[in-house]
């Protein structure tokens, strides 16, 4: 059996989901989809290389740092939402050259 | 079996991307994670499972529901008809990811140092040790640009 | 063992006491900062004939520093240097500008100076040489007497001083890419064996840093400018310490490469030097500004060290460098006496001074002997190097080049009679009898210092002659016997 | 003491004088003068133990370890210019205690003199080319501070840059050969480059040759170069008597015989010496004769003595120039001091506002007289013989062009010396000035030098009895051969026809004076020095503006403008390339994950 195509298409749609939503919460949630995807990988090629127990632990690791990523995430929405009162990426164009 | 978990998680991620509601596609979004733990479980990847089960589906459903309650804004509104590139783009990146997977298809597992290892806790705290001190200054940064965020908050609110 | 650690690394400990000093205790951190200096300048003399020091830092990184006669010299000139700048700058009441953070700058521009003439890991060279230019960027831009055109200047240095720096970085990884290693003593083994081209190309990147430090001509720019817009006593730093460790560079690494090398180099060097030669003078000649006019004599003055250099004979190396220090004791004897005038009289206009020989007898003597010193006329040490790289000029053989150079000599003469004389012979001008600020006694102290070095070198030079020699014989270039 | 080291306390007495001056000036500057008398007599006292050291061997100071050592090279040529130095340096301290009491920074003024001194007994003792260029830098120097003591005068200040630029062009000639010839013989030392000159091969010992002439000219204000002298006539008349007319300016002609074996292996530039000694005689002596400065009278008069030891030179009488320099140097000290006492007592430096002095002031009229004559060269006073010497050495040595020329100059030289000394102490008074003698602190050096400049030629013996040593031959006479020779000689008729023709021309000067009306062009000529200076003025004016305009063009727009090009260029680059900055999160998205892609595709290769 072969995991591959399930991680790709988690990537896939996590990326769809980064590019074409422009919901604050909506990036969260492809970043996540993105991660997930990431630990799927992690899991089934510790299966495919029978180290399982080491691509585990990496994957506890990364799923402690995702926590983290989003816990900032959400706090930088709820900045920019008290800052803009809005949660659309097309009020953000301070960068803008 | 697990063809038919990660079927369901697919179909959950497909839902958390279009549903215009944001509290119930960061539901859907706990859902998906659940299911992925279940995945886990399938694949006897216990910890890994229920890390992502507590963490996955219930930290991170919470927080997110936390702000959303928060916020007050559930409804997304409309998008502009971006459908065509943004269509064209995901076509692109599962094709590479695709091609990618053809051309090498053990690349992205050989990364992985082919041993067997003891337990996970054993592994954790010898042989990535290394990982657990970065980790709890991800930590600790974190916490602290979290409290950094809010205390402007707090300051704005004052003037 | 210890003490090169100490002598390397006592200005950093200084600069961070001083940093960490409150605002107000001005005075407090002058004192340290000169105290630093001079436990710099005994330090020297108490340091064995050769000495070094290999020091692991970790992660395979390892500090190579070593003392000889040639960095003897250099860090004699640079700790004396600072010393003076700091002496000059301490006058009652400090001014406003002279902030700990002012002093701890100067400290680390001595830092980076001593690690550059301590370094002998081409990294750690390059690693030192920005440590020096970025505290000395942070003088020029924030001790200045021209806000509005200080940005401008500051830009200007820091860039085109980088653009050297880097190039020079460039040769560094190349020969490290080639040789896999930066220590400089295997080097020298290693690299004749090389391909000649590369090591020509080499080798002129390598320079460029010192060319650029050298203001060699088409780099001048940033020279006079910087030497305008700073306060006197940031000048004083650029002028005493910067200039030294250009010459420095040169003189450690003109043997360090292949001669075959860096002979291919010589003529290039040597029309550069003309061009310097002329060029510099030619504008001091006919400029107005006085700080300006000395920035450009320094301009022309580093065209005779890179003659000497440029010509390769030991005679030639041994008259640039004798100039470390000559350059650094003369110009700073000068700029002190003119900007004392200049100060009281607040005018740097040469054509609204004059006469002050009456008001300022003292400036007016330091004046007349670093002028002369700066023409090479004896009994004053300018005449030594001056003499020594003519004369390597005319053992090296190019007669043309070598007479070129002795008349640009007589340019020398005329700006420099000229600077004297209209700033301190002549009537008095009427709207200069105001009252005089007196130099205070540091400002005289180191003056008198400067003078005393000038006239009794100037007239006995054998032991100075005697520690070049050393240096070069150690750097298998032999003079005379 | 210790005979060997005579040389040595000769050149460290006056130079530790020079050093304690100022400092003895904190605290006694009243004891200033009268010390640095007392130091002038002790170098002359150890100066009479010189001529006694000739030949000796004296040790050598490691200067430049493993480059230089240098020592003394004590023959005559090299004695009698550091005795000159030291005897008339002495008189003239003396002369100073009058003349300079009512100046300031005396300090300053004897420290030079008597750093001027020890240079000079140094560069005529040194054994080797550096250390005569050494000295001959500092004497430069101590002229340049010399000439402009009294800074506050602009003349003075812009006459002491211009003598230092002007004998400057001349040191780098020096320096030139010097360097020359270490570059070729491996040595500094006088006698080892002599000796192996022959070694050099001709272009280059061209180039030596004109190097040392080069410097020459510079030193002793030669033509074109004399610009400088006249100028330096704004310097304190004891430092015109000493530097300018005894000692310094004849340290040209030194050179000129120290390294005459060079010269004559080229004698191709014998020849160019000749012809500038004769001009610059003939240019002086005429500038001299249509002069009114008094002091300027004297200079140009130096310029032209000058000339006459070069011509010696140039025709291979090294002896004579020698002898020349040394009457020369005597009688034209005297006349200097003659001028100072006068000027001192009337403020003035123009002769038409002196006259009918001689009754007020008999002893400096006496001497001036006794000094003029000696510079006309009339017979049994010093300038006569040695004068005499040097147009035979011209006739025996066939150049006749030169001689001519020389002669020429000589006839003008008996009549503006006549005319000189009948215009200041002849004739009615013209200024109501009240004039007395000057003091004996003044008149006693010029009775000694009155003295000295009708017997010195006496000397003749014993100069030439030593003479051999220096190896540029000459015959050894005592003084009565001397006059034997003199007066039985081809020149001494040139002479007396030269100066009877002089004496008639002062005379009959009044009917004379048509001349001036026939050739008006030429007088004006002459009355700006046949404009020499305004050349020079425009030459200099000319570089100035040249840089000035580099400075106004090249400096400022090109080199600037490159600058400001490479700004305006990299703020152009960066505008442009902000048109990628869409501050739209979903491109940078894409760009990191095309980013991602890219580098995993990398890793993974």
């Amino acid at each position: 059996m072969n995991l591959w195509p399930f991680v790709f298409v988690l990537f896939a749609l996590g990326i769809f989901c980064l590019l074409t939503r422009r919901n604050l919460i909506k990036i969260l949630i492809g970043l996540e989809l993105l991660s997930k995807g990431a630990t799927l990988a992690l899991i089934w090629s510790g299966i495919l290389r029978n180290s399982l127990s080491y691509t585990q632990s990496l994957t506890v690791i990364a799923i402690a740092i995702e926590v983290m990523v989003v816990a900032v995430f959400l706090a930088l929405v709820y900045a920019f939402h008290e800052k803009s009162s809005s949660l659309d990426t097309d009020d953000m164009k301070r960068l803008k050259g | 079996m697990v063809y038919l978990t990660l079927g369901f998680l697919l179909f959950f991620a497909l839902l958390a991307i279009l549903l215009r509601d944001t509290l119930l596609s960061v539901l859907s979004l706990a859902a998906v994670s659940a299911l992925l733990s279940i995945a886990f479980y399938q694949l006897q990847a216990p910890v890994a499972g229920a890390f992502e089960l507590s963490v996955g589906a219930g930290l991170i459903t919470v927080l997110a529901v936390l702000t959303i309650s928060f916020l007050q804004k559930r409804k997304e509104r409309r998008q502009p008809g971006y459908a065509l590139w943004m269509a064209f783009s995901l076509a692109l990146v599962a094709l590479l990811f695709f091609l990618f997977q053809a051309l090498w298809p053990q690349a992205l597992a050989n990364l992985i140092p082919q041993t067997s290892w003891g337990e996970v806790g054993d592994v954790l705290w010898r042989v990535r040790i290394f990982d657990l001190v970065p980790q709890i200054l991800v930590i600790l940064s974190a916490v602290l640009g979290i409290l950094a965020l809010l205390r402007k908050e707090g300051e704005r609110k004052e003037k | 063992m210890v003490e090169l650690l100490i002598l390397q690394f006592l200005p950093l400990l200084g600069a961070l006491i001083v940093l960490l000093l409150p605002r107000e205790k001005k005075e407090l951190a002058a004192v340290l900062a000169l105290l630093t200096s001079l436990a710099e300048l005994v330090l020297v003399f108490f340091l064995p004939e050769k000495l070094t020091v290999y020091l692991g830092l970790g992660l395979g990184v390892t500090m190579v520093l070593a003392f000889d006669q040639l960095t003897a010299i250099a860090l004699i000139t640079l700790s004396g240097a600072s010393v003076f700048s700091i002496l000059y700058s301490l006058r009652k009441p400090l001014g406003h500008e002279r902030t700990p953070s002012f002093y701890s700058l100067i400290l680390l521009v001595l830092f980076g100076t001593v690690g550059v003439s301590l370094a002998r890991d081409l990294i750690q060279f390059y690693v030192f040489w920005e440590t020096m230019l970025i505290p000395a960027w942070a003088l020029v831009v924030n001790w200045n007497d021209d806000p509005q055109k200080v940005r401008y200047t500051g830009l200007k240095f820091f860039i085109i001083t980088h653009i050297g720096a880097v190039l020079t970085l460039i040769s560094i990884l190349w020969i490290y890419s080639l040789l896999g290693t930066t220590n400089m003593f295997v080097l020298q083994g290693l690299l004749p064996g090389l391909p000649l081209s590369t090591l020509i190309a080499m080798a002129a990147l390598f320079f460029m840093a010192f060319i650029v430090k050298l203001a060699i001509f088409p780099f001048h720019t940033w020279l006079p400018d910087a030497y305008t817009t700073s306060s006197m006593p940031v000048t004083l730093v650029l002028v005493g310490m910067m200039t030294a460790v250009g010459i420095y560079g040169f003189a450690r690494f003109i043997p360090f490469f292949p001669r075959e090398a860096v002979s291919q180099l010589s003529l290039p060097f040597l029309i550069a030097s003309l061009v310097n030669m002329f060029y510099g003078g030619a504008m001091a000649l006919q400029e107005k500004n006085v700080k300006r006019l000395i920035a450009y004599s320094s301009m022309s003055q580093m065209g005779y060290v890179l003659f000497g250099f440029a010509t390769l004979v030991p005679l030639g190396i041994s008259g640039s460098v004798f100039n470390i220090v000559n350059q650094a004791v003369t110009k700073l004897v000068l700029f002190t006496s003119v900007g004392l005038v200049a100060e009281s009289a607040s005018t740097w206009r040469i054509d609204e001074l004059g006469g002050w020989a009456k008001r300022h007898p003292f400036a007016a003597v330091c004046a007349s002997a670093s002028m002369l010193s700066l023409l090479g006329a004896p009994p004053v040490l300018g005449f030594w190097p001056e003499f020594l790289t003519f004369s390597g000029g005319f053992s090296f053989g190019n007669y043309v080049v070598a007479s070129l150079a002795l008349v640009g000599s007589v340019l020398t003469a005329a700006y420099g009679l000229r600077l004297v004389r209209f700033v301190f012979f002549g009537p008095l001008r009427k709207e200069n009898e105001g009252p005089v600020i007196r130099p205070s006694w540091n400002a005289s102290l180191a003056l008198a210092a400067g003078l005393l070095i000038l006239i009794v070198f100037g007239i006995y030079p054998a032991p100075a002659f005697q520690l070049v020699r050393g240096a070069l014989n150690l750097l298998g270039i032999p003079i005379g016997g | 003491m210790n005979l060997q080291a005579i040389p040595l306390y000769l050149l460290l007495v006056p130079l530790a004088g020079a050093a304690i001056v100022p400092l003895l000036n904190f605290f006694a500057s009243r004891a200033v003068p009268l010390f640095s008398v007392l130091v002038g007599l002790v170098t002359a006292v150890i100066g009479f133990f010189l001529p006694g050291e000739i030949g000796a061997k004296t040790f050598s100071i490691e200067w430049l370890p493993g480059l230089l050592k240098t020592g003394f090279q004590l023959d005559t040529l090299s004695v009698v210019p550091a005795l000159i130095a030291t005897w008339i340096g002495f008189l003239t301290l003396i002369y100073s205690l009058g003349y300079m009491k009512h100046e300031e920074n005396l300090s300053r003024y004897y420290s030079l003199t008597l750093l001027f001194i020890a240079s000079m007994i140094g560069m005529s003792l040194a054994d080797n080319f550096l250390t005569l260029f050494f000295f001959w830098e500092v004497m430069g120097v101590c002229s340049y501070a010399l000439i402009g003591f009294f800074y506050k005068d602009p003349k003075a200040a812009s006459a002491g840059v211009k003598a230092f630029l002007t004998t400057r062009i001349g040191d780098i000639g020096l320096l030139a050969a010097i360097l020359t010839i270490y570059a070729f013989t491996g040595t500094f030392s006088i006698s080892q480059g002599l000796a192996e000159g022959s070694k050099i091969a001709l272009p280059f010992l061209n180039f030596i040759a004109f190097g040392f002439i080069l410097g020459a000219v510079g030193k002793s204000a030669q033509l074109p170069l004399h610009v400088w002298l006249p100028d330096a006539m704004e310097a304190p008349t004891t430092i015109s008597a000493l530097i300018h007319a005894a000692t310094m300016v004849n340290a040209g002609v030194y050179l000129l015989a120290r390294v005459y074996p060079l010269l004559s292996l080229a004698p191709s530039w014998l020849v160019v010496i000749q012809w500038i000694g004769a001009l610059t005689a003939l240019l002086g002596s005429l500038l001299a004769s249509f002069h009114n400065d008094l002091k300027r009278i004297l200079a140009y008069s130096t310029i032209s003595q000058l000339g006459y030891m070069v011509l010696a030179v140039g025709v291979g009488g090294v002896f004579a120039s020698q002898f020349h320099l040394f009457s020369h140097a005597i009688f034209k000290a005297l006349l200097f001091l003659c001028a100072g006492a006068v000027i001192h007592e009337l403020k003035t430096r123009d002769i038409r506002e002196m006259g009918g002095l001689w009754k007020f002031m008999p002893v400096t009229g006496t001497t001036f007289l006794i000094g003029a004559l000696a510079l006309m060269g009339l017979p049994v006073l010093n300038g006569f013989f040695s004068k005499d010497m040097i147009l035979e050495e011209a006739l025996l040595s066939g150049s006749w062009a030169p001689l001519v020329v020389a002669s020429l100059a000589a006839l003008l030289t008996a009549y503006y010396s006549l005319r000189t000394t009948a215009v200041v102490f002849w004739g009615k008074r013209r200024t109501s000035a009240h004039v007395k003698e000057a003091p004996a602190v003044m008149t006693g050096p010029l009775t000694v030098l009155a003295l000295g400049s009708l017997v010195s030629w006496a000397l003749v013996g014993p100069l030439t009895s030593s003479w051999i040593r220096t190896g540029l031959g000459a015959p050894q006479i005592n003084w009565l051969e001397l006059l034997k020779e003199t007066f039985s000689s081809t020149a001494f008729l040139i002479t007396v026809c030269v100066i009877v023709l002089g004496f008639l021309i002062f005379y009959y000067r009044r009917s004379l004076s048509w001349v001036k009306e026939k050739i008006p062009g030429f007088f004006k000529a002459v009355a700006v020095g046949l404009g020499f200076d305004i050349f020079y003025g425009w030459l200099s004016q000319q570089i100035y503006s040249t840089s000035g305009f580099l400075n106004s063009f090249f400096e400022e727009r090109v080199m600037e403008g490159i600058n400001k090009a490479t700004g305006k260029g990299s703020v152009a680059l960066s505008t442009s390339s902000r048109k990628m900055q869409t501050g739209d999160l979903h491109w940078n998205l894409l760009y990191i994950v095309i980013a991602l892609i890219v580098i995993l595709g990398l890793i993974l290769w």
